[in-house]
């Protein structure tokens, strides 16, 4: 089991004919996610990968049951291809596009609200569920199936971790980056829900950073949830004032410092690591006190 | 990016916000000539910080002379770490009562928030909660008249002052997305004696992803020297006091390394994000850049995904190539995409690179010390 | 039982401070509608007929239990108002005002369906449940509680057809008034809808005219209701590319023709009156032809 | 309101929407004047009325020597029964495709709706449904360039005509919104030979509700003398071609009175709605306008709910008195609101009121053919 998406996640890529989009929609195939069709005005006709190119999602909806989209146009675009896919009825979008005006994602973002789709970034590495799917630019050698759950506003650091998980023999059910914006779709006490609900998650990693106040939300949820949490929060060193690189990253006005943060999540019961090499001991360490794992649901058995 | 006062309160002006009369000047006979006109005037430092108030930064004046002194005394002086090159001199006001008066955006809400208060003229954080109040604004519908009218009734306001108030609210909503801020505040917005409300100061912090649609806006540069210099070439760079040098791609990795060194007990001298899937030139010109400060060391710490280990390692080749080294130790961490190819280039040039992130941080924080920390100088063909 | 309004319909008045507002709250208040509060931007703390008036809608709601506006306000005005109202949470908006630019409309409207709210109007008399509630213009004369329900696009017609009605004894449950304009928030259908489901309502009677498309919507709905249908259309003298008076009230381009909308209807079984004054008899065949009405459903009778 | 098809280009034009170079003449020596300096053009007679084309109300001309002959001949000229005084020059296109394009309100479901076809040039109420592109836009969320490129994309548009199909109906959505129109429309929209899309014909009504926010838009007369004198005095009025003017209050009931007149027998002239609520003077201006046309009989049906009774008898009196008598059958049928007080100042006057619809117009008909009908004649006092 996984959240977001999984093997039945039929994926169009908007932007498929530049470079990134060409690139990672060859890696998502390659990684065995179902891209089903590519989406570049005044390109349709053409193939990427032997991936069929639409003018627009309207058309490769027509074509294909595509229910999730990943978008790799340019910041100016990105909007109107938010709107474009959350209009033709895709379910779960995945912005990768950087530089977003703040505005435009407001806009965006309320627009796939009003619609109930999902809205993960911008400015993310996307959705991994490992083994079964992957809608982003996450380096797929970092993961491997498994019962623990991560959700991360950072790329990198999150890829790290996974690794180091993977390299520990720890799988991953899903992994979902929130975003480095100040303005997105999906926020932890969101992921930690689904995370909550799915059978295949075992335990969740939350990966956080200074700034905001979307770790001490999160840490309010974790009180009422069964399955335990681990979390590792960067930015302990960074100057107040100072913002670092992530548009959220900046502890302004005493608010979203590394150690309220952290105090808000302890007292919840969270485990936080203080080093990222610590995560997979204690995420170990609670897979083994935890609680079995539940069954997943199966499909009744065909009668013939 | 933050625009000056003055500049905050010529869009507000252009969108039909009452603001007081009066001009920004360089110099202390210009201070005495906008006295001259306007009697009795404010004179206020224009820096991109909070509190000049407390600092000293505004003063009152009454006749030109008085106004030339005054602004003589701003005029280069420090003020919150600032250099103070520009004022406002505007005429002074007969102020009956402050109100706060804000629209920005909700990170968490994703949505714009309009942020009011009859606690004006102080530090909208050191108010209390139960004295602001706060209206979500859904960007599908904007703001509407009735929205503003009950914001004021909020605020106990009433008749004519109710009247400019909605008005002034629903042009400051305009600036806003108008001009795709982050904050549009008027702090304090003044109840004037005769009746009239102005915005005696105003911020307008601007997205900076947005700036390619307002070619009409100003423009203000911010930062340091070498902040500006990686800004223009695209990089994230945020300058700190210590002395290790560190680059790494993606802004938590990023911070993380940083933690990390100070963990072990060394001090970062900044945080570089190089970013996803930077090529040869870039990093390059990163770690020039870097370099340039005079760090005791440097740390390159690159998890690669779209980023190619390989090409990493050139461009800390090309880097030590034209300088004749590196000229501090330098220590590698290359895991991920090309890692074998990097590895192997470093080698070739005798630089050693970590796979393990902990070790690396450890050898550095050694090697800023004065130990060589297992790392390599950075002379290349030694 | 009744439609939209009734005994338990707690109603703020916008506007109520103009002439039009104080004459009608008075009206309204004198028919015995629970007419609780007034707004009146700027004229807060004053009182209309010993109603207490507020600046704003979210103060009435707060100060008293309001559940549905009757709106007088300026037509450059209106929009803000409905706006307003439906922001607040009230179910029932009747807009009486005229002359509301068509743009203000479709925002107005497209809000309130976001919202859940009924619209009633603009450019209507409102609604009338004899007996019970009065919110709008309409003279309190012409109507008396009974089982007819009528839904018009026109007010002074649909009065004269009501006072016909009751005249001839026939009652009426509701009265609800479309308006006038082109685009209105209640259509035929919806109107018809709440009409069969209502138990207090025996016989529909639609009072149509030339224009639109609205007549046919509902003669195809017809086919499904149980509840027998009378319909008046005005009209059938109006030469097209004329437009009588209302927006929608004019034939165009061979649209919205009298004969059509006659035929749709008579061939959806609707009796349509050739003029006015038929309608009564019409509807007393009807009603007793048709069938028993349901009992009332009725509150659970206390246990102590 | 309509706009003439120049004055619809012109605010295309401010829009960004390309359309043909031309100008405006009243004259044919204007019409040889652009011709000289545009080439061969074609001469389009301003109406506002639909279907010119077939009229003869569209001629191309070669040289200006045929402008201005062509001109000469048209100008002063009827078409579609309306008077030519303004004629569009506009330089002539090399056509390759014909397309349609339009916003309008759609009443039924309460928002704009975006009309599109292949098939222009044509009056788009006969082009079969199925190659009509229809799409509502919601009003919270406008209109978005993804939905354009799926309507071109319907269109089988590809490459730079579909861009610039996108980018033309863009900002037609702009003239729709921004106008307060009822109908922004273009037909056809060219595509010319060298490629480029231009907008050929072009209609804009407005919104006589929103007028009062559009002063820079011009204004259109329509309709006959009577009709303006109405609209000015706020009337809603239409002439008819009957010879029993009629008064009411309500839209339907003035409807329903014409109907009853009709199905009597009789003719109406007119429909006017007093609208609820009238004073008397606004009524007597009413009745003064209705005799001004000299009808056989006077007919007014009144159901008084805010209408009082008593206004509109003494409205009918008032009337009367100035004019020395009504001077044709008057028939009123006065019910509701001061029935009585209403029904007394008539008889006062030797005016007879009926309170059956039925009987009031059956009686009216009767009158305008000849005889009493049972009504007064409308000399008071007699």
């Amino acid at each position: 089991m996984a959240i977001l998406v999984d093997e039945r996640t039929r994926v169009v890529v908007q932007g498929a004919t530049g470079n990134q989009g060409r690139f990672h929609l060859a890696q998502m195939l390659a990684y065995g996610t179902r891209v089903v069709a590519g989406v570049s005005p005044g390109k349709g006709g053409e193939e990427v990968e032997g991936v069929p190119v639409y003018d627009t999602v309207e058309q490769a909806v027509l074509h294909h049951a595509v229910n999730a989209s990943v978008i790799f146009v340019p910041a100016a675009f990105a909007k109107d291809a938010v709107f474009e896919a959350v209009h033709a009825g895709l379910g779960v979008v995945v912005v990768i596009t950087e530089h977003i005006p703040v505005h435009d994602a407001m806009s965006m973002l309320a627009f796939a609200r009003h619609h109930n789709a999902v809205v993960v970034g911008p400015n993310t590495f996307g959705v991994i569920s490992p083994g079964k799917a992957k809608l982003g630019i996450m380096p797929a050698r970092a993961y491997s199936p498994g019962p623990v759950g991560i959700v991360a506003r950072s790329g990198t650091l999150s890829y790290e971790i996974a690794a180091a998980l993977t390299a520990a023999g720890l799988g991953q059910s899903t992994v979902v980056g929130l975003g480095g914006d100040r303005v997105v779709g999906l926020n932890f006490v969101e992921v930690l829900k689904r995370f909550e609900e799915d059978p295949g998650t075992r335990v969740v990693v939350l990966v956080g950073e200074i700034g905001g106040t979307a770790e001490e939300e999160a840490a309010e949820f974790t009180k009422g949830m069964a399955k335990p949490v681990v979390a590792y929060i960067a930015g302990r060193s960074a100057p107040p004032g100072k913002r670092m690189g992530h548009a959220g990253a900046i502890i302004e006005r005493g608010r979203g410092t590394f150690d309220g943060k952290v105090k808000a999540l302890e007292s919840a019961g969270v485990r936080v690591a203080a080093l990222p090499w610590e995560v997979p001991g204690l995420v170990a360490s609670l897979l083994q006190a935890g609680p079995a794992p539940e069954p997943e649901a199966r499909p009744p058995a065909s009668e013939d | 990016m933050k625009l000056f006062e003055y500049m905050a309160k010529e869009v507000f002006a252009r969108h039909g916000i009452p603001v007081p009369p009066g001009r920004v000047v360089a110099s202390p006979q210009e201070a005495a000539q906008v006295c001259s006109e306007l009697g009795e005037v404010a004179i206020k430092v224009q820096i991109l910080a909070g509190g000049r108030g407390k600092a000293g930064g505004i003063r009152f004046a009454a006749s030109p002379a008085e106004a030339e002194s005054l602004a003589a005394d701003l005029l280069g002086r420090e003020v919150r770490g600032l250099v103070v090159d520009r004022l406002l001199v505007e005429k002074k006001l007969a102020i009956d009562q402050e109100f706060y008066l804000a629209v920005a955006v909700d990170g968490a809400a994703r949505r714009p928030v309009i942020i009011a208060s009859t606690q004006g003229g102080v530090n909208i954080e050191e108010v209390p909660e139960k004295l602001l109040v706060k209206r979500h604004v859904d960007p599908a519908w904007g703001l509407h008249p009735y929205r503003t009218r009950q914001i004021g009734r909020r605020l106990d306001l009433e008749g004519a002052v109710a009247r400019q108030f909605s008005d002034i609210l629903l042009k400051l909503y305009q600036v806003f997305t108008g001009s795709d801020a982050e904050l549009a505040e008027i702090n304090p917005l003044v109840l004037q004696k005769d009746g009239r409300l102005v915005a005696a100061d105003g911020r307008l912090n601007l997205d900076d992803d947005a700036l390619y649609r307002h070619p009409d806006l100003p423009r203000v540069a911010e930062g340091s020297e070498v902040e500006r210099r990686a800004q223009e070439a695209g990089l994230s760079y945020v300058e700190l006091d210590g002395d290790i040098a560190v680059m790494a791609n993606g802004a938590g990795i990023t911070m993380a390394t940083l933690d990390i060194i100070q963990h072990f007990g060394g001090r970062p001298a900044n945080f570089l994000d190089a970013g996803g899937g930077a090529g040869v030139e870039p990093m390059a010109q990163a770690i020039e850049l870097l370099l340039s400060r005079s760090p005791k060391a440097l740390l390159v710490n690159i998890f690669g995904g779209i980023t190619r280990c390989d090409d990493v390692a050139r461009a800390i080749v090309k880097v030590a190539t034209a300088r004749g080294g590196l000229g501090v130790p330098a220590v590698v961490r290359l895991v991920g995409t090309n890692e074998q190819e990097g590895v192997s280039i470093l080698r070739e040039h005798s630089l050693e690179a970590y796979s393990a992130m902990a070790e690396a941080a450890a050898a550095v924080v050694k090697a800023a010390a004065g130990g060589n920390g297992g790392g390599a100088d950075g002379h290349p063909g030694r």
